[in-house]
C-alpha cells in the first residue's frame, strides 16, 4: 500500500475520479496552470484541459451557484473554495440554495457536487486562513459534511462524495495536507458517508473529535497511557453531517466518560451537538460529565505565533483534559 | 372594427418576423385572457382565505408569452422566479395544476405543496425554481447553460429575473462569467420598474438594466415589453445567438405591475394617484387585443369566445384543485438526502 | 403600563431611538414609503425623512457592508434584513466583517450596529420564509445575538442593542410579531443582553427555550401543571450569545431535569449548546437526560398547512416530553 | 544628465498639475525607493523564515504615491488592502512599524499582530482594513463615505481594490450604491492583470475595469499607473468631485505585479517568459526616475542618497523589529466585545 500526504490522497483521488467519469469537471481561483494554491490540480489543466479545470474569476458566490446550475443539469462539479474563510459569500448558493433542491423539488432535481475546502489553522494564517466553518453546514438538512483526518479516509470519502447524488461539503484540514502521511491504496474503495471510525481502541474514556484534532487525540492518548495507565478509545467523527451518534454512544456506553475535542469555538458547535447526543442518549453509561477541550471564545486565531500555538488545543491540554475527566 | 378572419384582411400592414404566425399570435392572445382570468381567480382565492400568497403576472403577459414562443420548449430551459403564471400556462400547465400550487393540495407538480407557488421543478419541461432568494437563479442559469456548452447540446437557457434582482451581487457574477466563457443564455428582465416598494431611481443610478450589458461583453437591449412582436423578435435573436455559439444575451423587457407586490402588498402605501393611472395604459391585454383587432386578427366572436372558455378553464380549475385534499402529513420526511432524513444517525 | 403587540413594542423603540440619537439611522429594502414589510417603520420617512430611512436596493451584502462601513465612522445603523431567509448573502459582511472589526483592529475600530432579522415559522411561509437563522451567529464570537419573546423584552433588549457598541443581531419571530400581546412601559428602561429571565417558575423540571417557543413552553407548563401536577420552570434565554449559563445551571440545580425546546432544526444548534452547557457543569445535578424538543431534521417548513403544523414543536408535544422526561 | 539643483532647469518642459510641485515629487520618489529597499527586505524576511508571508508592492508604488498625494491625509480616509505598503509609508507610518507588522511583533500597530500585515486600522490616519477577504471593503468604504456625506463633513473615503475584487458581487453593489446616492468615495483599482494566477481575460470579458462605471453612472478613468503625473491628475480629479459633492468616480490605474502574488506563489508557473520580461518595461522606479533625471529634478547624488538612506533605514527597522518580543500571550483574550470575551456567561 502507497503511502500518501493527506494533500497527495486529495490529489490522487480527484485525478482518477476524472479519469473515471468525463462528467466532473473542477472550477475554482488558481486550479488551473497554478495547480491551485495548495496544489491539489497540479497539472490536471494539462491532462483534462481548461474545461474541465476552469479558473474562474473571484467570486465564489458565482462558483457555488454556477456549480450548482451544471449539477442539476447532468454534471458532477467539484467546485474548490480556496480558503474556507472565503466560503462566507458563497453561503446563499450553498445552504440557501443546493441544500434544499432535492428537497424543494421534491425530488424532481438533484445538486451532485462536492465542494472542496480547505480549512483549518495552525499554519500561520491569522484571522481569515484559519477559520473552521463547519457550524452551518452541519446545522443544515439536506447536505453531507466530511472532514477527514488521514489519507485513508481522505481517498474513500471523497470518491464516496463525488458519486454520491446530493450537495456534500468536503472539508480538507489544511495543516493535514502536508503534516499527515499514511496509507492509502490505489484501490477504487468507498468509506461509508455517515460512519465515525474508532482509530483507537480504549475502555477508560472516549475522545471524539475530527480533523487535525485526530492526531492531537492521539498524541493525547498515548500519552495518558504511558504516564498513567488511562486508555482512551479515540472516535474519529469523519462526517459531520449526519453525525454518527450510534458509535459515540456504544463507546461511551463502554467507557462511561466522553470528551469531545475540537479546534473550532466551542459554543454552538459540532462539539455541543456530541454533548447533546450523549447528554440525551448515554445519560446513564455516564460516569461524569461529558467534557469539551475548545478554543477560547475568540475569532480564529491570531497571527503571532504565541497566541496562535495558546489558541489550538494541544495534545497536552488534552492529556490534562482526559486525567482531569479520569479522576472524576 | 373588422371582423374578417384570420390572415386575409389588413395582413400586409403587420410584417410579422420569421416563426411568428398569426395563428401563433392568436394564439399567444388566448393564454393571455387565460392567464388574467386565472390570475384574478387566485387573488380572490387569497382574499377568501385559501391561498396564503400570491404574487400576480398582471401587466407581464406579453412579455412571458413572446419569450416563450421565442424558445423551444422541447429542448430549452428555464429558471422562473415567482411572477411567470403566463410563462408556465404557455409552457402547458394546466390551471388545475396552476391553482394546486396556490392553494397548497395533493399532488401539487412541483414541490409537493413544500414551496410557494412557482417553486420547485416542472415534471413535463425544464423549467425550474429553487427559491424565493431574489437572484439566486441567475448563477444558476449560468450553470445549467455551462453544462450544455460542455456536453455540446443545443439547449437554451432562458433565466427569468426582476429589476430587483439586478442589484445582488450574483447578478453581476453570473453576466460577467456568461460574457467570459460564452454561455448559451438568455437573461430575461422583465423590469417593471419596483421591487416592491423601492422604485428604479432608489435601485440604479442609470435608467436601464440592459445598459449594463456593455459591462459584460454582452448585447444588451431594451423593448416595450406590451408590445409582443418587438419583444418576441428581441428575445428570438438572443436566443438564435445563444444556439448558434454567439453566447448570453441580456434583453430587458419594459412593462408595469398592475397589481401590488403580492396579495399581502398595498401600493397605494408607495405609488402616487398618477402612477397607478399611467401604469394602465400599459395593460398588455387590451394593446394586444387592439393590435389584433387592428390587424384582422381576431374579431368579436373569437374574443368573446377566449374570455368564455377561460372563465370556464378556470372555475372549472378551481373545482378541481378545491376538492383535493392536502398532502399527507408523511410526506413530509422523505428527500432530504438521497440516503434518507440526514440527521444524526441514531435519530 | 401599556399593552402592546410584539411589532408595535419594536416600532416604539426604534421611534424613541431614532429620536434621541441622530447617529442612528435604518436602510432596508421597503422600509421607506411602505414602512417596511412588517410595518416596523410605518410613518418613520415622514418624520425622519430619506437619509434616516433609507429603502435600499435589493442586495442584502451591501445592505450591511455600508451599515459597517457607516458604524466604524461615527454612525449607529439599523439595518433590517427583510426575512431571515434573505440574510444568506450578507454572511460575509456580518460573520466575517462585522464581528472581528473589534478584535482585529486590536480595539481601534468599533461597529456599533443593530442587525434587525424577522424569523420563524408558522406563517404559511414555506421554505424560504420561515427559517430560523440563529446558529452561525451564536456561534460567533464578536457578535450579540438576541432573540426577545414579549414586548417588554423587545423594547428593552433593542434599546441595549442600539446602544450597545458591538454588533447584534437582532432575531424578531414574525409569529409573535402580532400574536404576542404584552405589557410594555413607555420608560427609557434597557434590558441586560446575556441575561435569560425565568418566566415561570417551578421545581420539577426546567425547560429552557426562546422565542415563539416561549409561548408554547408557557402552554404546555400550563397543561402539565392542571393535569399532572408537574410544575415546569421556564427560562427565557432572550440572548443566544452569550448564552446564560448560570441561569440554566442554576434553575437545573433545582428542578434535577432540563429540556431545551427549539423551532429551529436539532443538530448543532443553541439548544445543543444549552444540552452541553448542563451535561458538562450541571452533570451532577440532574436526574435525568437532558432532553430536547426539536422539528424534524427536514429544511425549515413545508408550505403546506398540516405539514407546516407537523413541523412546529406544539404545547402538545411539549407537554408530552414534559411528562416523559418527569417520568424518568 | 542635467546636475542642476531642483527647479532650475528644464522646468518649463515638465507641466505639472495644480497641487504637484518637483518637491512633491521628489519626495515622493523617496517613499518609493524606500517602499522597493523594505520590500526586498521583508521579502527577504520571509525567505529566512523570520516572515510567515508578505505580498509585495513592487510595481504599484507610483500608482500608491500618485494616489496618496492627490488626497488629504488629515480628513480623508483610505480602505486599503495587503498590497498598499507603499501607501502606507506615503501616510506617515515608519519602517519600524511596517517590519512588526511582518514579523509579528509586540506592539504592532494596526492590529496587535492579530491580523496578518496590512490588516486592521492605523492610529494617526484613518486607514483601515478588517480582513483578507477580498472586496468587502467596497461596501464598507460606501458605508464609510455615506457616513461622512450624513454628517456633512467634507471627507473623501480612498478604496483600494485589485482587479481580481471586481470579480465580487460586492464590487457591483458598492459601485451601484454610490452611484445612486453620490457619495464622496473613489473607487481605486490597482490593476496588476491578475488574480493570482488567474489572468485578465479569465476574470471579465472586457478589456477595462473603468469601463463599467457607465452601469453606475459615475465617471470612470483609466490610466497608467506607472505614469505619476498621470495618476495623480486622474486621482485628484476624482476626489475633488468627490469633495465638492460630485459624488462617486472609478480610478484605474494599470500597473503590473513584478513579484509572484506573495511569497507563497511562483509565477513561473503561469506566466510566460515573455510576458515576465515585458512586465519588467512597467517598473515604476526607473520610469519614475528616468523621468525626474529628464526634467533636471533629480540628480545622481539625491539619488544615490535616496537609495543609501532607504537601505539604512530599512536595515536599522529590521533591527529594531527584530529585537521586540512577540505579544504577551494573554493579549489574545482581550476586546472580543466591549463588555468581555463574547463566550457563555458561566464560562
Ligand atoms: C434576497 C432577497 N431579498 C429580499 C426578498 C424579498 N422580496 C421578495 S420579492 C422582492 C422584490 C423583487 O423585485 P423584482 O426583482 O423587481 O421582481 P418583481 O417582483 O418586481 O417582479 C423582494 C424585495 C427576497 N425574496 N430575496
Ligand atoms: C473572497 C476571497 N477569495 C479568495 C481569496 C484568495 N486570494 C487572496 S488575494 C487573491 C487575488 C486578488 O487579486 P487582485 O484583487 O487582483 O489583487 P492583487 O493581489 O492582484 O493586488 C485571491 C484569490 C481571498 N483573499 N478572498
Ligand atoms: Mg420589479
Ligand atoms: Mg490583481
Amino acid at each position: 500500500m502507497p503511502e500518501m500526504t493527506l494533500i497527495e490522497a486529495v490529489r490522487e483521488t480527484l485525478r482518477s475520479e476524472m479519469r473515471r467519469d468525463p462528467d466532473i469537471f473542477m472550477m475554482g481561483e488558481d486550479i488551473g496552470p497554478r495547480g491551485g494554491v495548495f496544489l491539489a490540480s497540479e497539472g490536471f489543466v494539462e491532462e483534462f484541459g481548461e474545461d474541465r479545470v476552469m479558473n474562474t474569476p473571484l467570486a465564489e458566490s458565482s462558483i457555488i451557484g454556477i456549480a450548482l446550475g451544471a449539477a442539476v443539469n447532468g454534471m458532477r462539479p467539484v467546485p474548490e473554495i480556496q480558503f474556507a474563510d472565503f466560503v462566507w459569500p458563497a453561503i446563499n448558493q450553498l445552504v440557501g440554495e443546493a441544500a434544499r433542491v432535492r428537497y424543494g423539488t421534491n425530488g424532481g432535481k438533484t445538486a451532485p457536487m462536492t465542494v472542496r475546502v480547505p480549512y483549518g489553522g495552525g499554519v500561520r494564517g491569522g484571522l481569515y486562513h484559519s477559520q473552521s466553518i463547519e457550524v452551518l453546514f452541519a446545522h443544515t438538512p439536506g447536505l453531507q459534511v466530511i472532514a477527514p483526518a488521514t489519507p485513508y479516509d481522505a481517498r474513500g470519502l471523497l470518491r464516496a462524495a463525488i458519486r454520491s447524488n446530493d450537495p456534500t461539503v468536503f472539508l480538507e484540514h489544511k495543516r493535514t495536507y502536508r503534516l499527515v502521511r499514511g496509507e492509502a491504496p490505489d484501490e477504487d474503495y468507498l468509506e461509508p458517508i455517515g460512519k465515525a471510525d474508532i482509530k483507537r481502541a480504549g475502555s477508560d474514556v472516549t475522545l471524539i473529535t475530527y480533523g487535525l484534532m485526530l492526531h492531537h487525540s492521539l498524541q493525547a492518548a498515548e500519552m495518558v497511557s504511558q504516564s498513567d495507565g488511562i486508555e482512551a478509545e479515540v472516535v474519529d467523527l469523519r462526517t459531520l453531517r449526519p453525525i454518527d451518534g450510534e458509535t459515540i454512544l456504544d463507546s461511551v456506553s463502554r467507557t462511561g466518560r466522553a470528551m469531545i475535542v475540537q479546534e473550532d469555538t466551542g459554543a454552538v458547535s459540532v462539539s455541543s451537538e456530541v454533548s447533546a447526543i450523549i447528554a440525551a442518549e448515554g445519560f446513564f453509561d455516564l460516569d461524569a460529565p461529558v467534557m469539551r477541550v475548545t478554543p477560547p471564545e475568540i475569532p480564529p486565531m491570531p497571527f503571532s505565533p504565541l497566541q496562535e500555538a495558546e489558541f489550538m488545543p494541544s495534545p497536552e491540554k488534552i492529556a490534562a483534559g482526559i486525567r482531569q475527566l479520569d479522576e472524576i | 372594427m373588422s371582423q374578417s378572419p384570420i390572415g386575409t384582411a389588413a395582413e400586409t400592414d403587420l410584417r410579422l418576423p420569421p416563426g411568428l404566425s398569426q395563428e401563433r399570435l392568436l394564439d399567444a392572445y388566448r393564454t393571455m385572457c387565460l392567464s388574467r382570468a386565472l390570475d384574478i381567480r387566485i387573488w380572490t382565492l387569497n382574499r377568501q382565505g385559501k391561498a396564503a400568497i400570491a404574487a400576480s403576472a398582471q401587466g407581464h403577459e406579453a412579455a412571458q408569452v413572446a419569450t416563450v414562443m421565442a424558445t423551444d420548449p422541447t429542448r430549452d430551459r428555464y429558471l422562473i422566479y415567482y411572477r411567470q403564471l403566463t410563462a408556465m400556462l404557455m409552457l402547458g400547465t394546466t390551471p388545475t395544476e396552476m391553482l394546486i400550487q396556490f392553494l397548497a393540495r395533493d399532488g401539487e407538480i412541483l414541490s409537493g405543496a413544500r414551496q410557494f407557488p412557482l417553486h420547485g421543478a416542472h415534471p413535463r419541461v425544464d423549467l425550474f425554481s429553487f427559491s424565493n432568494v431574489v437572484g439566486t437563479q441567475l448563477p444558476q442559469a449560468v450553470g445549467v447553460a455551462l453544462a450544455d456548452k460542455m456536453k455540446g447540446r443545443d439547449a437554451v437557457t432562458i433565466s427569468f429575473f426582476g429589476d430587483g434582482a439586478a442589484s445582488q451581487g450574483d447578478c453581476h457574477e453570473a453576466m460577467n462569467f456568461a460574457g467570459i466563457h460564452k454561455v448559451p443564455v438568455v437573461f430575461l428582465c422583465e423590469n417593471n420598474r419596483y421591487a416592491i416598494s423601492v422604485p428604479l431611481e432608489q435601485q440604479m443610478p442609470v435608467g436601464s438594466i440592459a445598459s449594463r450589458a456593455f459591462a459584460y461583453g454582452i448585447p444588451g437591449v431594451e423593448v416595450d415589453g406590451t408590445d409582443i412582436v418587438a419583444s418576441y423578435e428581441a428575445v428570438k435573436e438572443a436566443v438564435d445567438r445563444a444556439r448558434s455559439g454567439g453566447g448570453a444575451s441580456l434583453v430587458e423587457l419594459r412593462v408595469e405591475r398592475l397589481l401590488p407586490h403580492t396579495t399581502d402588498d398595498d401600493h397605494t402605501r408607495y405609488r402616487s394617484e398618477e402612477d397607478i393611472e399611467r401604469m394602465r395604459d400599459m395593460d398588455p391585454l387590451p394593446i394586444m387585443e387592439q393590435m389584433l383587432r387592428r390587424h384582422g386578427i381576431l374579431d368579436d366572436a373569437t374574443d368573446a369566445e377566449f374570455k368564455e372558455s377561460a372563465r370556464r378553464a378556470v372555475d372549472d380549475a378551481t373545482d378541481e384543485a378545491e376538492a383535493l385534499p392536502f398532502p399527507p402529513v408523511g410526506d413530509m420526511y422523505s428527500g432530504v438526502l438521497e440516503s434518507g432524513m440526514g440527521g444524526n444517525s441514531h435519530a
